[in-house]
């Protein structure tokens, strides 16, 4: 591309998270006039297309955005999954442990025994459908309840939670763990 | 927390806006902060600081700064003042033992001193990144979680681990928290048993059971069986118990 | 551009808000072979160099992101299409300086440094994604040890923790300050 114009705007529309009018993208240089605004979307709009790009330049509702081309978009949602397995990270599932093994239990509960604040945690937790919210305590503020859910139970292979080793045995169970599957 | 109570005064450069992320204290992000300005300002080499006028000066600054609820910088002053009294206790000048009180205080100040530099370098980099922008409009992410849960009971247990040991006394052993109700449990299967002359496990607990109740019923039908109340059976391991009434026992109350 | 790869990383890259890693990169792609996605890496990082473009290819936290240049930064910032993040106070930075150097470690040592309380700095940089947990100390209390996170590395446009000078490097060298080598 040529123009300053052009790479003002491409800058502009990269930046943006909304399609850009054309006045809002005139309003980006004092001296450009709405002509040589046109002129350069077209500029960029061709370089797009003429010059083997991913991307393209198109007008939707409401002005001008930037947006992959709709053929890569599987191979990149496929890619994104596989590179990104949905593993808990080390926080929720302590969080998942302490709740599996303590439910019904608060919030402050938790972040008592965590030493750091939960909430972001509890509520993946509970958007993954691995805790619910199983009641209220009694007392101030009656805080919400959390327990595990049958989704939970499913994912660990376990008929219930009597299943899951008792702290007793966990020395035992922790050198003996077997696959997710086997564990009965 | 200290902070809460000072008066909020944003860094002369700007550096804190509207939005607030973190409100500075003062000009100075610490006692160290103001210790090392005032060295600057003097001149004055940090190995050989003349202890009694940075401290007179140090608390000029402090009272000045309306600092007078800060208890860091506070308890630098009295650092300060207690440096200053041991500098003038009389020694022997062939002391070789003789430790120099200003010697910790020289070490956090170099200590400091060099965080400040990589401070400078991380400002730079933060400005030099702040000044680019990322591509902001980002396509719909994907159905919500199409890839299953990785996730092994072995991870779970593993955490369980991590929480024992990080928890200083471990009270992981309750893991039922509510109170058993074994009594309440046997009532139950008297008078299940007083209708039925056999019944099964799954007959006197409800699916949504809670872990108490399955635990209470367990220790109800073994206390019933121990006194001879009932009879236990499970053909195989897993299978369905089997309550059964004892009939000499029935027959005897 | 002229080969497919290059404009199938250039779709990836415009679809990803955060750094992508090279790993990543190949595998969108099932036949590409890593050479082969680093040489369409440097193709495309050359077309955005070369060929008059507002934004531009940089390897930032182990990955690769796209950015638009600095000299549009103002023009976009006062059309308002997007707006620079506030700068981190002195007393965020001088945690993060420290954490940076010394991870992992706790909050008393960062206290001890900067000679100041910084629970609630601590608390906004983790609130930031800047810092994270990393662990618990042995001893007394078993305390928190923080880290930087990949977030860290992208916003102070870092490829790795080693990218910041050497302790040794500094003016000042300091005896307790852990070799640059050992900061990971």
């Amino acid at each position: 591309m040529t123009s300053p114009l052009a790479k003002l705007l491409e800058a502009a529309l990269f930046a943006s998270a909304r399609p850009v009018t054309a006045d809002e993208l005139t309003a980006l240089d004092d001296s450009a006039t709405s002509d040589e605004v046109a002129a350069a979307i077209t500029e960029l709009r061709e370089h797009y297309d003429g010059d083997g790009h991913g991307v393209e330049l198109l007008e939707v509702a409401g002005g001008w955005q930037i947006l992959t081309r709709p053929e890569y978009t599987e191979a990149i949602e496929r890619a994104q999954l596989a590179a990104r397995p949905h593993r808990l990270s080390a926080a929720a599932l302590e969080t998942l442990a302490i709740i599996a093994y303590r439910q019904p239990l608060g919030r402050a509960e938790i972040e008592e025994i965590r030493g750091v604040a939960v909430g972001g945690v509890l509520k993946s937790l509970h958007d993954r459908g691995l805790i619910e919210v199983t009641g209220r305590a009694e007392g101030l503020g009656r805080p919400l309840l959390y327990g595990t859910t049958a989704l939970f139970l499913e994912q660990f292979a376990l008929r219930h939670l009597e299943e899951l080793p008792r702290a007793d045995e966990l020395a035992i169970a922790l050198r003996t763990v077997a696959p997710a599957g086997s564990v009965t | 927390m200290v902070a809460e109570k000072m008066t909020f005064v944003a860094p002369p450069d700007g550096s804190v806006a509207h939005g607030t992320f973190v409100v500075e204290l003062t000009h100075f992000s610490g006692p160290l902060d103001l210790l090392l300005s005032l060295i600057r300002d003097e001149q004055i080499d940090i190995r050989d600081i003349p202890i009694a006028r940075i401290a007179e000066q140090f608390l000029a600054r402090i009272s000045t700064l309306e600092l007078d609820e800060a208890a860091e910088y506070l308890e630098m002053a009295a650092r300060l003042l207690r440096i200053k009294a041991q500098m003038l206790l009389p020694r022997n000048e062939n002391d070789e033992a003789w430790e120099d009180p200003r010697a910790e205080l020289v070490r956090r100040l170099l200590e400091y001193q060099q965080m400040r530099e990589i401070v400078d370098v991380l400002d730079i980099r933060a400005e030099a990144r702040r000044n680019r922008f990322a591509r902001a409009f980002l396509p719909e992410q994907p159905a919500p979680p199409a890839a299953p849960l990785a996730l092994s009971l072995g991870e779970l247990l593993n955490a369980v681990d991590r929480i024992i040991r990080a928890v200083r006394t471990p009270s992981m052993h309750d893991v039922i928290p509510r109170a058993l109700d074994v009594d309440g449990a046997m009532n139950t299967v008297r008078g299940m048993m007083a209708a039925h002359a056999n019944a099964r496990w799954t007959d006197l607990l409800a699916p949504s059971s809670e872990p108490w109740e399955v635990l209470s019923l367990l220790l109800a039908l073994l206390e019933l069986a121990r006194r001879g109340e009932i009879r236990l059976a499970q053909p195989r391991p897993f299978a369905n118990v089997e309550i059964a009434r004892d009939v000499a026992a029935s027959e005897a109350a």
